[in-house]
């Protein structure tokens, strides 16, 4: 790996669609109990609407924010989220472990020790063995998918192929040496660097215990066996059609975080968003008990719901960090100018792209890099105040004496699929904005299954294309980190640095920053250095999306954290 | 070829039974009125004093996902038709400017289908065993492809570049020459038969020569008639290549782009969905209505045999 | 009421076309006996099918207008309401129409479909009604008649198609029979059975019989009475002997000298005379969109009366055609058909070879080999001593200019999308002739020369009559100058008269151009007028071959034989003798 | 007929083969690379080489075919993990995404086409050669008007148009059925009637009114044949003319249509499919191609495409048998 050894705190971007595919998170509307004043109870049958299947449903090959929403009906990790409303559920609590992890003094080293009491949904008991192996078995080829933490973190591990190959070549038969299990009970972890935010990393399912029995390669997709409050009976069709009943084995005893009220969960996947949502409003029969992970209310049925009270009432509001934004290649003329980029960011009509976007309910028009939230530290500000809808004469001004009076031809590179917010309607609407400053934009529209590699690659990234940027857990440092720190410009693989910026002084401070072990601290100090690197116009933020889920009348326990932005599955009941 | 009498003769005597058919003849009004529109919309637009990329948000309200504000879909004397949802921009002239494109692509990949459908037809009902099978084999497979999703697939690898309208046509021509080329075979091979056919052998007319001189002029009939069939189906499949997201640029607009955006609104805003909705349909149905006609018109058979018991009398 | 079985007063018949109506039959009286015989005879467009399909009232919802009183078995046919007239349809009268194979459903078992017949008449029980079916279909001669019945019709030979067909209309007893054109499909021989069948069904029913043909040859032995018709009229009527013994009408006459007689003495042939009555005949036939050989006028006696013959010439000229143990093939390995079955013959130069054969005998295949048209699978094929039957397309073209064909369907033959001139201008431009002047100067020749206006040019195909088609097709093949022409039943598809008129053009211009003609037919009559030496065809192989009238008189294979015994004779009487003589035979 | 319907297979397999072919070039020029998809946009280069090797995808594209090739008529085995994954001929390779064996993901699937595609078939069937029967019936009347405007209709409208039109009455407004769904015949054969009842009915409108065009206007020629008349003459009526003879002639061309149409419909239902979210081929290929998953697209074009080589010789079978007069060369 290229990257430098120094970064203590790599984190995670962009995966919000991984993320969402993998069952991601909900946060819920501040108000908790909006679906029925009464208390939760157990029983009855929950049933998940989503477009997305629950595919590839091994804890090895799952990328999930906090262990997922669908996923930690089934598997434990070490860690897992806060199931909690709104900030306070961005917190890291223990799950499998006793407590967040003991790190060494410099943070390399970690040690957790397992709770009493942890079974399987056999009955067998979970093992710190068996821990390790999970977290082995996803360097395999075969498994690919998850995070790329462990590979970077732990020692060791740069060039480890998994269990499987490993088993093969008895020079390396021992498996990873960096992780060690002293007795069935602890497990200590040593990394190549110091990294304070290991505990969020140990929300992942790949810390999911997998007893190295009952694995069957690729093939334990279709039955994992659960440390969590579910087990599968049913996997249809590589998780299109997902059935989960509940685990006996399981108990509140060890776990304080999941409810799990229903006995059963039905996830139906592979449906039309507006099916989804048409159905979601409805509410017939089994729908009445449904809610959905991963799909939005589209704008059109937003204005629909505004119309109707009960269903308005039946809307959980959310935020998940990310933001959409605008991103030069300074390596491109002209873009390496700083008065074009200024000139653009002057003249973008932020009106005209929030409403493309699906409106003010669902996006909220961004002039700061970090999302509005204020554990990444979120300190509002705006370089360059041209007004809701741009100022096309300052732009003009600028364009000037940037060497452009007659007015300036660019072209925007985006997606051809609006999935993401990446395409056709974002890039028109940017296009509208700044034709008033004398800029006309010409589209470039690459295959949606091709968009990310061209604009994360330094060899194909174009001069100036719509990006997007989330987090892996909620702080400021995998937020800024990737974008702005200079020494994680990547050449042979994914780079995230798309501006191409290396600023001794920020790389600096994120170092610094870095070593601070009081959030509260950081998180101001993140937003500081946000506003710093939003002077120089490397991107320009257009907006921070908001979830806005419907879900069914019988939905009990709504609970959305603002690590996931969506109803959390585990906390909900039906009856 | 033919005499300029004998054409006129033919083309009069085409007119005067399609316009015995009041339906046909509606029909055939409305498509000249479309194609107007379509070549007409910068005029259009002009009156009405819109464009077809201008937003307007003003006209929206955000706070309810976009929808238009007013009745009918913000319907006024400025915007006609109203304004889209989101944008704002206006319906009317994205409407007219998408006539263009719709026309204009099922038009082109009609004309690619019927060169390729006509070339290969021709090719397979003259050649020897060997090219005949292995033509028919490509034709039937060409027919049993899943025609939209090759399409994307198609449409994906092509640089962004290219010109859409053009390369939808391509596309949609590429993928939909099979019937074409079933028809021509057949019809070839039935006429081949024919002495006259013989008679230019004898003649010692080329193989080429016979196909233009002896085949063509009679294959034009069928395949205008299966054209005119295809019309419609490549106004749908434009549609539908638009409606999956892999159709015209934008902000270009086309029927089916605007379909693809307005489906989601049918409640909110039912005016936005119906209008592209009602142009689709009407132009399919148009020029299917047209099409039968000109079948009718090319093949009197149809309509005289129906007549029974006049063999020899009539 | 009427004491008679058929009464029509006054019958008019027009069909609507385009703006205004056409008048297929104008002002047609006629009345037939019970138990009696009218045949109605006539050319194509004369009218006399629309007689017959009127009588059943078949005419209601086409749009045709008719007027004047038709009077079926006393029933008022034009004033009958639906259930009456649906009485009249097969329980009165039944029709046997002229194509059996497409008046067959295809898709159901015949014995079903007489069943089904005779239960919309009779109120019986499906078993029957399958009964009697068999019972009608035995009466007609089909044999194992209780296993045929579950055949479907094309699992059937023409002739018994026919005689199923005729089973049909037996199946409710019917006072009257329409027989329209029952045997035109038909090969000689069958024809002979199935005119025998009707006039024995007929003696045997006490049914009345109209019979509709073109084929004068047809009624003479069939019926009492007959009624010639022309244009939608009447020209003559009078009992069978009178019509065409002693025929008053000259249209009449000119019918009657038009058909070629198979025992007519060879005329001496006059291969120099002038035949002014083929360019009298037709250079002035006004040519009529609206088709009709009726618009040819039946050329007036043509040269001195039966036929203008095309008799034999050097028979000693040189070989330019050789076959040598010609065979064709057709179908795949395992399922293949023999066509032409070694077939050996010469073509001398200036002659004309006739080959006669009924259908299926590979008469038509042989021709199309000749011309290489057609790729014989073995023997040998000589033109000039030189071998082409193995030639390809590209070493043939050379060649291909002197072997023409003309055809026999004056319809399918000329591209209907492009002017006759264009047609026959084809070989010339596909030679490489550029000079537009040239090719209209020549094509204009060329039409002159085949009797047709050289200003008809830019004329197209249906602006023609059949006859006229023919000569386009004679232009064509002639544009080439050919040595040797291939005629594939030229006259086949032409009404009688129009027929003498083609022959006699053919004899002509083989005379003036010293052309080698083959002449396939399965017209006996016709091939005897036209042929030097004739070839008699039957399941692949020449059976017969000999100078003309050595096979015609003296047939040595009892095919041959067979084949002159069942040619219609137009004589009553001795049409009744050979009946008789059949009849004994059987 | 055996011998044709062999040749005529064979010939169409050939052509699929070589459609392949096109395929994997397409997918070789087409931008993004299958491994960083499967793996994850921040999979590492390390990674990323390691599941190029694990999908054979580091291979030259001929060598990738020639696997291909060897996997449908020998059978290949792949690495599981944890053991040996054998998959047998014909082997269509696994996916690249899930590492699925592609036949098994489209076996899975093949039911929910197979009854989408079936049921449909029936109902079009039923209404199209229903109404197109009753127009012949009418002809010239008010309902033969309104049954052609009708159809000529369904022919005009989009299926995406229909289907979701369809979806708001009887879903949202009326509620009179449930949300389209699939659920296993073998199952609950009411559940999997009713769930896909819609997708049914939204494909069989658009495809009948093809039918009642068709088996109006075959009806129309065949009540033009000589052989109507003879019965005519026979007075038998007109209502039984139509029912009895012309509609048996007017079924041969619905037949084999029909047969072409199934066939069809396994590979291109994919509107339908994405509308009302049933899990079938169609969806499967569309998003198979949006991630680049190569071996279940040619899979899938194999399979479909050799669905509608079959149903092509199951419709000229049809269409012979029907119609004895017509000859298999």
């Amino acid at each position: 790996m290229s990257r430098s050894p120094r970064i203590s705190r790599r984190v995670a971007a962009a995966a919000v669609t991984v993320a969402l595919a993998g069952g991601a998170a909900a946060c819920g509307p501040k108000s908790g109990d909006a679906g029925a004043g009464a208390t939760p109870h157990s029983g009855g049958t929950l049933t998940i609407l989503n477009q997305d299947p629950q595919d590839k449903f091994d804890p090895a090959r799952e990328y999930t924010s906090g262990g997922g929403n669908v996923p930690s009906l089934v598997f434990r990790t070490l860690t897992t989220r806060a199931r909690i409303n709104g900030a306070a559920g961005t917190k890291v609590v223990p799950d499998l472990a006793t407590d967040t992890g003991t790190p060494s003094k410099d943070a390399t080293v970690w040690t957790y020790h397992l709770k009493d009491g942890l079974k399987y949904e056999d009955g067998s008991a979970i093992t710190s063995a068996d821990i390790k192996y999970g977290i082995e078995r996803s360097f395999a080829p075969e498994l690919s998918g998850g995070p790329p933490y462990f590979r970077d973190w732990l020692a060791g591990a740069q060039n480890y192929q998994g269990p499987y190959k490993a088993a093969a070549d008895a020079k390396t038969g021992k498996g990873l040496d960096s992780i060690e299990t002293p007795d069935d009970k602890t497990i200590v972890f040593h990394l190549n660097k110091p990294e304070g935010d290991f505990p969020y990393l140990a929300t992942a399912t790949q810390f999911a215990p997998v007893p190295k029995a009952k694995d069957t390669g690729v093939k334990y997709a279709e039955h994992p066996i659960s440390s969590g409050p579910y087990e599968v009976v049913r996997n249809e069709n590589d998780g299109t059609h997902l059935v989960l009943k509940r685990n006996p084995y399981w108990s509140t005893k060890t776990d304080d975080q999941r409810k799990a009220y229903p006995d059963t969960v039905d996830v139906q996947s592979g449906l039309d968003p507006a099916v989804i949502n048409q159905r979601l409003s409805t509410g017939s029969g089994a729908d009445a008990a449904a809610v959905t992970t991963d799909t939005n209310l589209g704008p059109s049925e937003l204005a629909q719901v505004g119309n109707d009270k009960q269903l308005a009432a039946r809307v959980g509001t959310g935020h998940f960090g990310y933001t959409d934004y605008l991103a030069f290649n300074t390596k491109v003329k002209p873009f390496d100018n700083p008065k074009v980029r200024e000139a653009i960011a002057y003249a973008l009509n932020r009106t005209s792209v929030v409403n493309a976007a699906g409106g003010s309910s669902l996006a909220e028009a961004a002039t700061t890099f970090l999302p509005n939230q204020s554990a990444f530290g979120y300190t509002p500000y705006d370089p360059f105040p041209a007004g809701r809808t741009g100022d096309p004469a300052k732009a003009r001004e600028l364009l000037k004496e940037a060497g452009y009076p007659d007015g300036l031809t660019i072209t925007l590179t985006h997606s051809s699929s609006n999935a993401d917010q990446y395409g056709p309607d974002i890039a028109t609407a940017v296009q509208d904005g700044l034709k008033a400053a004398g800029i006309t934009v010409k589209l470039n529209a690459v295959q949606d299954s091709g968009y990310k590699q061209t604009i994360h690659s330094i060899k194909t990234e174009p001069g100036f294309f719509l990006a997007g940027w989330g987090a892996d857990w909620p702080s400021g440092g995998p937020f800024l980190a990737p974008i702005f720190d200079g020494r994680q410009i990547v050449s042979d693989g994914s780079n995230f640095n798309s501006a191409q910026f290396n600023d001794s002084s920020v790389n600096d401070e994120i170092d610094a920053i870095n070593k601070l072990t009081d959030h509260a601290a950081a998180a101001k100090r993140w937003g500081a250095l946000d506003q710093k690197i939003g002077q120089q116009a490397l991107t320009i933020p257009l907006f921070h999306p908001v979830y806005k889920r419907l879900y069914g009348k019988d939905i009990r326990n709504v609970v959305i954290s603002d690590w996931t932005g969506v109803l959390d599955v585990s906390q909900v009941a039906v009856k | 070829m033919s005499s300029p009498t004998g054409l006129l003769a033919g083309v009069a005597q085409v007119w005067r039974r399609l316009r015995s058919q009041r339906a046909a003849l509606t029909a055939a009004i409305v498509l000249a009125a479309l194609v107007v529109i379509a070549l007409a919309a910068p005029l259009l637009t002009a009156i009405e004093g819109q464009d077809p990329t201008t937003y307007h948000d003003t006209l929206v309200n955000s706070a309810s996902g976009g929808v238009p504000i007013g009745s009918f879909g913000g319907v006024s004397a400025d915007h006609w038709l109203g304004v889209e949802p989101g944008t704002g921009r206006d319906v009317f002239a994205r409407l007219v400017y998408g006539a263009q494109i719709s026309l204009l692509v099922a038009v082109g990949s009609t004309v690619v289908q019927v060169l390729i459908g006509v070339a290969v037809g021709l090719a397979a009902g003259l050649g020897n065993r060997f090219l005949d099978h292995l033509l028919s084999s490509t034709t039937d497979v060409m027919l049993a492809l899943p025609t939209l999703v090759f399409s994307i697939a198609l449409m994906a690898v092509v640089p962004s570049g290219f010109p859409r309208p053009v390369l939808l046509m391509l596309v949609i021509g590429l993928l939909g020459w099979g019937g074409t080329a079933r028809v021509v075979r057949a019809q070839t091979l039935t006429l081949r038969e024919l002495d006259y056919v013989a008679a230019a052998r004898l003649g010692g007319s080329s193989r080429w020569r016979i196909a233009r001189r002896e085949l063509l002029p009679s294959i034009a009939a069928p395949v205008i008639t299966y054209a005119a069939l295809l019309l419609p189906s490549n106004v749908v499949s434009e549609a539908g290549l638009s409606f999956l997201g892999v159709g015209v640029k934008p902000p270009t607009s086309s029927w089916g782009q605007m379909l693809s955006t307005a489906t989601t609104w049918f409640r909110a805003d039912p005016t936005y969905v119906l209008l592209p909705a009602l142009m689709l349909f009407a132009t399919t149905l148009a020029f299917t209505v047209v099409g039968d006609a000109v079948r009718t018109a090319l093949d009197p058979r149809a309509a005289s045999r129906v007549r029974v018991g006049t063999k020899g009398a009539a | 009421m009427s004491e008679h079985l058929v009464e029509v007063r006054g019958l008019t018949v027009e069909f609507p076309v385009a703006d205004s109506y056409v008048r297929a039959v104008d002002g047609l009286d006629f009345t037939l006996e019970a138990g009696k015989a009218l045949g109605i005879v006539g050319e194509s467009g004369s009218g006399k099918s629309t007689v017959a399909f009127g009588l059943l009232g078949l005419h209601r919802g086409t749009g045709a207008r008719l007027t004047g009183s038709v009077r079926v078995a006393d029933v008022d046919v034009v004033g009958a309401d639906d259930g009456e007239l649906r009485r009249v349809r097969g329980e009165l009268a039944a029709m046997v129409f002229q194509d059996p194979l497409s008046a067959l459903d295809p898709y159901h078992p015949v014995g079903d479909q007489i069943a089904e017949v005779y239960r919309v008449h009779r109120k019986v029980t499906r078993r029957a009604a399958r009964a009697r079916a068999v019972e009608v279909l035995d009466r007609v001669g089909i044999p194992d008649a209780a296993r045929r019945a579950r055949s479907r019709p094309h699992e059937f030979s023409g002739g018994m198609r026919q005689r199923v067909l005729i089973a049909m209309a037996l199946a409710c007893e019917p006072r009257l029979l329409i027989a329209d054109e029952p045997t035109t499909a038909l090969d000689v021989t069958v024809q002979a059975q199935i005119l025998d069948l009707l006039h024995d069904l007929r003696a045997e029913t006490g049914a009345g019989l109209l019979l509709v043909t073109h084929d004068l040859g047809v009624v003479a032995g069939s019926v009492d009475h007959v009624l010639v018709m022309k244009d939608g009229r009447a020209v003559e009527r009078g009992t069978v002997a009178e019509v065409l013994g002693t025929p008053r009408e000259p249209y009449t006459r000119a019918l009657l000298a038009a058909v070629p007689r198979v025992d007519a003495p060879v005329h001496p042939v006059d291969k120099r005379g002038p035949v002014a009555a083929v360019a009298a005949g037709t250079g002035g036939a006004a040519a009529t969109s609206d088709g009709g050989d009726a618009a040819e006028a039946p050329a007036a006696p043509v040269s001195g009366g039966a036929s203008a013959a095309v008799g034999p010439v050097g028979a000693d000229g040189d070989v330019l055609l050789e076959a040598d143990g010609l065979r064709r093939e057709f179908g795949r390995r395992g399922a293949t058909v023999t066509a032409v079955d070694g077939v050996s013959l010469t073509v001398r130069e200036g002659e004309t070879l006739g080959v006669v054969g009924e259908s299926g005998s590979g008469k038509t295949t042989l021709g199309r080999m000749l011309v290489r048209l057609l790729d014989p699978t073995g023997g040998q094929l000589r033109y000039r001593g030189q071998d082409i039957g193995a030639l390809g397309e590209k070493a043939l073209r050379p060649l291909r200019h002197e072997l023409q064909m003309v055809f026999q369907d004056p319809v399918s033959s000329l591209n209907p999308r492009r002017s006759i001139g264009e047609s026959i201008a084809d070989p010339l431009r596909a030679a490489g002739e550029r000079d537009e002047r040239r090719i209209r100067a020549r094509v204009g020749e060329l039409l002159e020369r085949v009797g047709l206006d050289p200003d008809w040019y830019h004329r197209y195909p249906h602006e023609f009559s059949g006859g006229q088609r023919q000569r386009v097709g004679i232009a064509r093949a002639l544009a080439p100058e050919p040595k040797l022409i291939v005629c594939d039943e030229p006259v086949s598809a032409l009404d009688v008269t129009t027929q003498a008129q083609v022959v006699e053009l053919l004899g002509e211009l083989q005379r003036d151009l010293g052309l080698s003609l083959v002449f396939i037919a399965h017209d006996l009559a016709v091939v005897r007028q036209v042929s030097d030496r004739v070839a008699v065809m039957r399941a692949g192989q020449v059976v017969e071959h000999g100078r003309v009238d050595e096979v015609y008189d003296s047939p040595q294979h009892s095919y041959t034989k067979g084949l002159l015994a069942a040619v219609p004779v137009l004589d009553p009487t001795e049409s009744a003798a050979r009946r008789a003589a059949r009849a004994g035979a059987r | 007929m055996t011998g044709y319907l062999i040749r005529r297979i064979i010939g169409m397999v050939t052509v699929l083969f070589a459609l392949t072919v096109i395929i994997y070039a397409v997918f070789y020029i087409a931008p993004g690379d299958p491994a960083q998809l499967a793996c994850g946009l921040k999979c590492s280069p390390v990674q990323v080489r390691q599941l190029r090797g694990q999908l054979g995808i580091n291979e030259p594209v001929y060598l990738q075919y020639a696997h291909f090739l060897k996997g449908v008529f020998a059978g290949r085995d792949f690495s599981s993990g944890a053991g040996v994954l054998h998959c047998d001929a014909p082997c269509l390779g696994i996916s690249y995404r899930t590492n699925e064996q592609v036949t098994s993901m489209i076996l899975n699937r093949l039911p929910v086409t197979a009854s989408l595609a079936l049921g449909a078939m029936v109902i079009w069937l039923l209404l199209g050669v229903g109404s197109g029967l009753l127009s012949v019936l009418r002809r010239g009347r008010f309902t033969e008007r309104v049954l052609t405007s009708l159809t000529l209709a369904g022919t005009a409208i989009p299926v995406f148009i229909i289907g979701l039109l369809l979806l708001l009455l009887f879903c949202a407004y009326l509620q009179w059925l449930p949300f389209p769904s699939y659920v296993a015949l073998s199952e609950d054969p009411q559940q999997w009637f009713w769930g896909l009842l819609l997708p049914w009915v939204s494909l069989a409108l658009i495809e009948s009114a093809k039918y009642a065009r068709l088996t109006r206007s075959s009806m129309l020629e065949t009540l033009a044949e000589d052989h109507i008349r003879t019965f005519r003459a026979y007075g038998v009526s007109e209502r039984r003319l139509v029912t009895r003879h012309a509609l048996r002639g007017a079924l041969s061309p619905v037949i084999a249509l029909s047969a072409l149409d199934l066939g069809t419909m396994f590979g291109s239902a994919v509107l339908t499919e994405s509308l009302f979210g049933l899990p079938g081929l169609g969806k499967l290929m569309v998003y198979s191609v949006n991630v680049l998953d190569l071996p279940v697209v040619v899979g899938l074009v194999m399979v479909t495409g050799f669905c509608v080589v079959v149903a092509n010789a199951i419709a000229d079978v049809l269409y012979a048998v029907a119609d004895r007069r017509v000859v298999l060369t």
